[in-house]
């Protein structure tokens, strides 16, 4: 069943178009990632889906219900803002049960929600600070554990996990997702994070400018991205592209091909001059000028590689992608 | 900051309102304020220290006075306080919701009252509460309720209260503006977090709103306190100096002008007068005293 | 250079005459010297005159309040004394007693005007009515009955709310019939007679009688309320001070008459209540004595006294030259003065110099007993209690 | 905010309380205004009637407008009004300033003292305070009652200033620290900016006492020259009679020019200006 | 020389402490990066060093003044803050420029650098704009301008990047990284973001609990980690630890193996049940149980394994590291 759906959505702020025609259905269950670049409309995209603006033209769809007169706290859902937004004179507790004790849960109850989210989020030890004397990543892991708990039937996260180390948002992740699992419910999740985003997604969705580019399961936008836009944007480091002159195609034509298809080989098509060499501890990154581009070849583990020496490049050219100038995906 | 070196920039900061204050406020009230400590005696001050003080509260004569006076002040705080205030922040509350249309007009039309001089204020509300001149009596007859009216300012029962509701619709405006400026000042985001959480409405209001406002609402508090046990214009454009009937509208403020600067044929005792400015000074800066240092100290305020 | 003398006033009303008559009759005789008339709200006056006294900031020429206020300015080295000018004996005793210290050895203003109280009648509504002037107590109370039985009037304008009227226009209005007069307020001054002496007590327990034939809601009626029930034509009787005559003659669109305080019983001696009320006193400080001095005794002369007396009627001028009167009502009122006994309001020399002030106290008395709060006997023994508290000849 | 977040209904009650109070706060205006149009007469005969071809009289205001100079003593209302505002915002902010934002040594105490001035009515010092202006030659000179008025309106300004200063973010303070500016140019560009409505509140709730007041102007500034409005429209309070046409209609107009003070201050009552500022 | 000396720095907020002893010297024009979990104390260093907080106890030397009694503005640095604190009645060129106009410097000059900053932070088309009328991302991004276009010899990053999507933060990097050279400037820098981390620092600062765990290259702390904590905490997926004897190893010791260094190994000595297979697109991590313990295997490139099945893992014994009960480092 549709749990969410978008028809034709658009929004301006004044004169300035931030949203145009977005058109999105989300399953019930279905956990739904947005991305695209800094500023594209994710964040104004859910406020539109809480509420909290009118859409200048378009439907928002919960349920089998047109919401567009309905307000937020009708709204049956849940919100983690991108800036917090956390109660300044509430403690965390009360943060996080405020909510629930509007809703009439009965005490224990909340008692027992608040201490499962703060466990989950290890936030035990800060449960009576006041959001001012928290870390910025506390805070944050406030915001989500205020969404939480009120277990709704649809969340929506704005870069719910920006501000927390490696290992405390990998383990929110996880704990995301069972939460997901387990509640059946729907989740529209903002992220800027690749690993996220393919990890935590049933459904991608690329916004550029206001617009959907493209949507899919996230294996299908990466190795399927239908224009040169969602190719480049998923996929860290991001995908090189070259004329496709280069590698003897038509000219017209550019080529892409991931960092991580690229390799070194003696036999390589490819002259490469090695400007800069990262090294990530797991990964090696070399950025590399093949004749006036600049390309990325990521290597697998470590390696001791000087910058300004040549390098010969092969590729996997089963691999490589496409576009015709337009962008677009064109068939080799 | 570290306080290694001298900040002067605090006493910059200071210095302009320490200065003019203390020139044009301070030292004429203390010098004023003295003579509490001093009595006339066929045109020579003697010092008589706290004599003036024992006149005042045990000297029958006086204290009657006194005790009505304070009384009166009491209850016409506690008008205010109860009417007044929440009315000034439901006001507010109402006003500062965003998508209200003709918001100005009406903070402006609501604030017209408060602009107005005594002068007018007292000539409207006699005129309105006039038995003689029929708008309050024909306006309760148009409501059915004609056998409520009474002459108001004129019985010893009524006169007080009225009074202080003439000045609560008068100055109503200013809890208004100034919880407006305080609600105005919480961040839209932190409500809009709260409309996600169900919370909205009155719920918002009391559970999100209102603990931020919480120290203007101290203020207005504070405010109140203060400007009723000084207040005195109104009853004196109202009733005169006498504060009638029977000085039952009588409060601090009317006692202390009457006595400070005499009425009539009464002649003004400054050694008197500031005794009662002094007892008022005191009863209000205990007032303030317990405010600043058990209430705003201990009140927490949130960065917006 | 011409010396510009500035006076002090509470008399707002009386600015335009300043401007319009007074001033150019004087600046027209008297080159050198400019006045201006800078009136002060009447309320303040006292206070704010002390305070510009006191901080040296006050005009060269100071209106003078009768009686102690001014006395006490006296005393303060205020005002000037004036004993020795010459235009000084162009006033009787009596009249400079209002503004001469208690021995009689200084006089510091010059008087100016007082005004006497007694009733203005509306004539039509007398006319309609079918009601007689009355001269006595009994009459008096059968033409407030008459009236209340036509209905068409509120037989007599007088409101509690501001206390004074009720005390000037009530007690001190009828009072000096039954304590006759000058008589009875020295006797009190000196202490053989107490206020809780019958002829004392009995002015509160006509007044009390009085209640039923003001108008409704009287408790909250003002002064000016009053005023304008009278001049509206809505009452019949206005317990008066002479000093209405000019306001009304403006305002009301009727023909209007005057008594006296009615007597008890027909062939009493009247008394009427003649206030000495306005002098005119030099501020000891002014840096233009002889100017002041100057002005003063024009004030002093039948010449101001014949255009402020006319200019103003209802306020008599003090001087001992006779001034002709053009106005009906007023020449009503100043008649009483050859038929009556004149004093002045019982509560102005001497007894209101203490605390409790007995004039204040008087008012809210007055307005009590109208209001039929306290019986006339309460009112004495508390008034009573209040002087004796303070006035040693009252102990 | 948009449709989704507005009832109707709530929207419907909350216009019907707005209006009712609005109708019991302007009522008495509307009478005083309607009265100002009419002969005494008719306003004591008819006090809530409108004016009519009977009784509609400019008497009033031609009675004002001949009496004195009305427009000089407007003029100087205005300048003692908004020169002692200007003192007041300036002066008391910056104390405010310091008392909110530093923590010094006395800071309470301090707080205390420029607090006491509002718990004695000032008038009782007028002696002094006139024969300080005496002294200084400033007596009849506007600038005695901007410096009067000036101290007399600090306390509050103070009070109401540092609480609302108390709540500018640290952070952005903090920004500006860095960013190396000055503690004086923190104060200028970005506190006072971000208290806004708090000094539109100060203002107006000083500016009020200001132009009504009767007393220092009656002791300071007399003469003719500097009289101002309040004081040139006392001249119809008379000790028996009063003008009432000319006391209402001079009121009237009276009124304007402090309503209009104030739609220009209240315009300064902007919401969300501090949004967008920290996460 | 050193640019800043942080000596015996503690810090205390009422009875917490959250800052214990720290030592730190950074040499001038060295890119240090702090990293450390959520509420490790990142930010109140940073606030110790821009003066903004007093430390309890210790000094602070920038160059070669103890600054302690100096003011923020005093004291030459440029800050981001993680909360931005953008100047809310200011634009985004305002806010660029504040600071320069305070500082005196010539009109044009300002607009040139703010036009700069602007460029290089793709914020050309914002700057009539107001904090509150920008997206989450275009505010960060107006917070490092404000820093940048001062040009100060020492600043102090806050999770500069944290909003941002992954071309632009890649980008934004490079830039910084840029600045960095031209300026000579000494960078402070903290993230959660491993990738900046080991491609931005010439050294990192590991913290933990408000104590600094390890200092040095990223090389060396990736490849020698004085203890298990700090192992862990670099890489991502984190290292994988077993009790070494399940390797045949001191049963008292537990062994380090980052998941890259474990492959799928027919005759791999571990038994591996995969649990959950996340395809990131250039990799594929395999979660796995090796008898009670969970492991994470990082695979290159895209694999097509399914859930539940079992695999054999070998691993790089080489890459191993021992740690013993207290979380030292063990010589195996
Ligand atoms: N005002 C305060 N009162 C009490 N504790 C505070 C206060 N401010 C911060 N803390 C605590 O100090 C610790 C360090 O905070 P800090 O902001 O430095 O963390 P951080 O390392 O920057 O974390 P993050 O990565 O989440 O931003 C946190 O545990 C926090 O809860
Ligand atoms: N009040 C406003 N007025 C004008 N433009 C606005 C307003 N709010 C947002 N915008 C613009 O709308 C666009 C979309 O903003 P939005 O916050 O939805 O971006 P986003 O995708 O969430 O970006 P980020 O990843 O940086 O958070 C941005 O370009 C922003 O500048
Ligand atoms: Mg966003
Ligand atoms: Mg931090």
């Amino acid at each position: 069943m549709t749990a969410l759906a978008l028809k034709k959505i658009s929004k301006s702020f004044d004169k300035t178009q931030v949203l145009k025609d977005i058109d999105i259905e989300v399953n019930e269950g279905e956990f739904v990632v947005f991305v695209g670049p800094s500023g594209c409309g994710k964040s104004t995209l859910l406020r539109v889906v809480a509420g909290l603006e009118d859409a200048s033209a378009g439907e928002v769809w919960i349920g089998d219900q047109c919401v567009n007169p309905i307000p937020p706290s009708k709204r049956g859902i849940a919100m983690v803002f991108q800036s917090y937004a956390l109660y300044p004179h509430l403690n965390v507790s009360k943060n996080m049960s405020l909510a629930l004790k509007q809703e009439g849960i009965p005490k224990d109850e909340i008692a027992e929600r608040v201490a499962e989210a703060s466990r989950m989020l290890k936030l035990d030890g800060y449960l009576e600070r006041y959001p001012s004397e928290l870390s910025g990543g506390q805070r944050q892991r406030v915001a989500i554990g205020r969404a939480i708990v009120r277990k709704p039937k649809l969340f929506l996260l704005d870069e719910p996990l920006s501000n927390l180390d490696a290992a405390l948002r990998m383990n929110t992740r996880v704990e995301l997702a069972n939460l997901h699992k387990q509640l059946k419910a729907t989740m529209i999740y903002v992220t800027h994070d690749q690993t996220e985003a393919m990890t935590l997604a049933d459904k991608i969705v690329v916004l550029r400018d206001g617009q959907v580019e493209q949507i899919g399961s996230p294996m299908e936008l990466y190795n399927n991205p239908v224009n040169q836009f969602v190719a480049g944007f998923l996929g860290s480091p991001a995908m090189n592209f070259l004329p496709a002159d280069i590698i003897g195609k038509d000219a017209s034509l550019s080529v892409g091909i991931r960092p991580e298809d690229l390799f070194l080989a003696d036999d390589g098509p490819l002259l490469a001059d090695v400007t800069h060499v990262e090294h990530l501890g797991g990964d090696t990154n070399l950025i590399a000028t093949v004749g006036e581009y600049n390309m990325t070849v990521r290597l697998f583990g470590q390696h001791d590689i000087e910058p300004d020496q040549q390098v010969k490049l092969g590729f996997d050219a089963a691999k490589a992608l496409y576009f015709s100038a337009d962008g677009l995906r064109a068939s080799s | 900051m570290q306080a290694h070196r001298f900040r002067w920039h605090i006493v910059v900061f200071l210095a302009p309102a320490v200065l003019v204050y203390s020139a044009v406020m301070i030292f004429p009230l203390a010098n004023t304020l003295r003579l509490a400590l001093y009595n006339e005696i066929d045109q020579v001050r003697v010092f008589v220290g706290l004599d003036n003080f024992r006149t005042l509260f045990f000297d029958p004569l006086w204290s009657d006075q006194f005790w009505n006076a304070l009384g009166n002040n009491f209850w016409f705080f506690c008008v205010h306080m109860l009417v007044q205030n929440p009315i000034g922040v439901a006001l507010a509350a109402i006003l500062s919701h965003p998508k209200l249309r003709f918001a100005a007009l009406y903070r402006s039309a609501i604030f017209i009252p408060t602009i107005l001089s005594f002068v007018i204020v007292g000539f409207a509300w006699k005129l309105i509460l006039s038995p003689i001149w029929g708008i309050a009596p024909s306006m309760l007859d148009f409501v059915g309720l004609k056998s409520l009216f009474a002459p108001w300012l004129g019985k010893e029962a009524y006169a007080l209260t009225t009074l202080a509701l003439v000045s609560v619709w008068q100055f109503v405006g200013i809890p208004m503006m100034l919880i407006y400026a305080a609600l105005l000042s919480i961040p839209e985001e932190i409500l809009e977090a709260g409309e996600i959480d169900g919370i909205t409405g009155i719920s918002a209001f009391w559970k999100i709103k209102l603990p931020l406002i919480l120290p203007s609402i101290g203020i207005i508090s504070i405010l109140t306190f203060v400007g009723n046990f000084n207040a005195f214009d109104l009853i004196y454009a109202v009733q005169g100096a006498l504060a009638g009937p029977d000085f039952s509208t009588d409060i601090l403020g009317t006692f202390l002008y009457r006595t400070f600067f005499g009425f009539q044929l009464q002649l003004g005792d400054p050694s008197m007068g500031s005794t009662i400015a002094g007892a008022m000074f005191a009863i209000i800066l205990i007032g303030v005293c317990i405010y600043l240092f058990a209430i705003q100290t201990r009140m927490r305020r949130y960065q917006l | 250079a011409d010396v510009t003398l500035t006076i002090e006033s509470w008399r707002n009303d009386d600015l335009k005459l300043w401007q319009e008559k007074i001033i150019p009759a004087f600046e027209a005789s008297h080159d050198g010297i400019k006045i201006k008339f800078s009136p002060t709200a009447p309320a303040e006056y006292n206070a704010i005159l002390n305070s510009k006294l006191d901080a040296g900031s006050a005009g060269d020429i100071i209106t003078c309040r009768p009686f102690d206020a001014s006395l006490a300015l006296y005393d303060a080295g205020h005002l000037t004394d004036l004993s020795d000018m010459e235009a000084m004996s162009n006033f009787t005793d009596v009249a400079k007693s209002a503004w001469q210290t208690d021995d009689g050895s200084a006089s510091f203003c010059v008087p100016m005007a007082s005004v006497i109280h007694g009733f203005i009648y509306n004539k039509d509504a007398f006319k309609e009515v079918g009601v007689k002037v009355p001269t006595t107590e009994e009459e008096f109370f059968a033409v407030l009955e008459a009236f209340k039985a036509d209905g068409n009037y509120i037989p007599m304008a007088m409101g509690t709310n501001d206390q004074w009227e009720a005390a000037t226009m009530g007690y001190q209005n009828i009072g000096p019939t039954y304590w006759k007069g000058e008589e009875g307020r020295l006797a009190l001054i000196k202490g053989d007679q107490k206020l809780t002496d019958p002829q004392w007590v009995a002015p509160y327990a006509t007044l009390a009688k009085w209640a039923a034939y003001l108008g409704d809601g009287f408790e909250a009626q003002t002064y000016p309320d009053s005023q304008n029930l009278f001049t509206l034509g809505r009452a019949a009787i206005y317990p008066a001070g002479s000093w209405e005559i000019s306001g009304f003659n403006t305002q009301a669109d009727f023909e209007m008459g005057a008594f006296k305080p009615p007597v008890l019983k027909a062939g009493d001696t009247c008394y009427i209540s003649d206030h000495t009320d306005i002098g005119i006193g030099m501020n000891a400080k002014t840096a233009n004595p002889e100017a002041a001095k100057t002005f003063l005794s024009w004030v002093a002369s039948p010449e101001f006294a014949s255009i402020f007396g006319n200019a103003l009627p209802g306020f008599f001028p003090l001087s001992k030259t006779p001034v002709e009167m053009a106005d009906p009502l007023a020449k009503e009122f100043i008649s009483w003065r050859s038929e009556c006994e004149p004093t002045i309001r019982s509560t102005y020399q001497i007894l209101s110099r203490g605390t409790p002030n007995l004039e204040n106290d008087t008012w809210g008395a007055s307005a009590a007993a109208i209001k039929g709060t306290s019986t006339p006997e309460e009112l004495g023994k508390k008034l009573q209690e209040g002087l004796a508290s303070w006035y040693a000849p009252q102990k | 905010m948009n449709k989704a977040r507005s009832s109707p209904i709530s929207a419907f009650a909350m216009h019907g309380a707005l209006i009712l109070y609005t109708l019991i706060a302007l009522f008495p205006v509307f009478v005083i205004l309607i009265n100002s149009f009419k002969t005494r007469k008719a306003i004591f005969r008819e006090p809530l009637s409108m004016p009519n071809a009977d009784s509609f009289s400019l008497i009033g205001y031609e009675t004002v407008m001949k009496q004195g100079d009305f427009f000089l003593y407007f003029q100087n209302s205005m300048i003692v009004t908004v020169g002692s505002l200007f003192f007041i915002l300036l002066f008391g902010a910056m104390a405010a300033y310091a008392l909110s934002e530093y923590r010094f040594k006395g800071n309470t105490l301090m707080g205390l003292y420029l607090a006491l001035g509002i718990m004695i009515p000032i008038r009782i010092g007028t002696v002094a305070i006139l024969e300080m202006m005496v002294a200084t030659g400033l007596v009849n000179n506007l600038w005695s009652l901007i410096l009067v008025y000036t101290a007399q309106g600090l306390p509050l300004a103070i009070f109401i200033l540092s609480e609302f200063m108390r709540q500018v973010s640290d952070d952005l303070k903090n920004a500006a620290r860095v960013d190396g500016l000055s503690e004086y140019t923190i104060f200028g560009r970005i506190v006072l900016p971000l208290v806004r409505p708090a000094m539109a509140t100060v203002a107006v709730f000083n500016m009020i006492p200001i132009w009504n007041d009767l007393w220092f102007p009656l002791i300071l500034t007399p003469a003719e020259e500097t009289k101002t409005l309040t004081l040139g429209s006392q001249v119809f309070i008379g000790q028996f009679v009063t003008d009432w046409n000319a006391v209402l209609s001079a009121l009237s107009m009276a009124i304007l020019p402090v309503l209009i003070l104030y739609v220009i201050f209240s315009r300064q009552l902007i919401r969300g200006i501090t949004s967008g500022a920290v996460k």
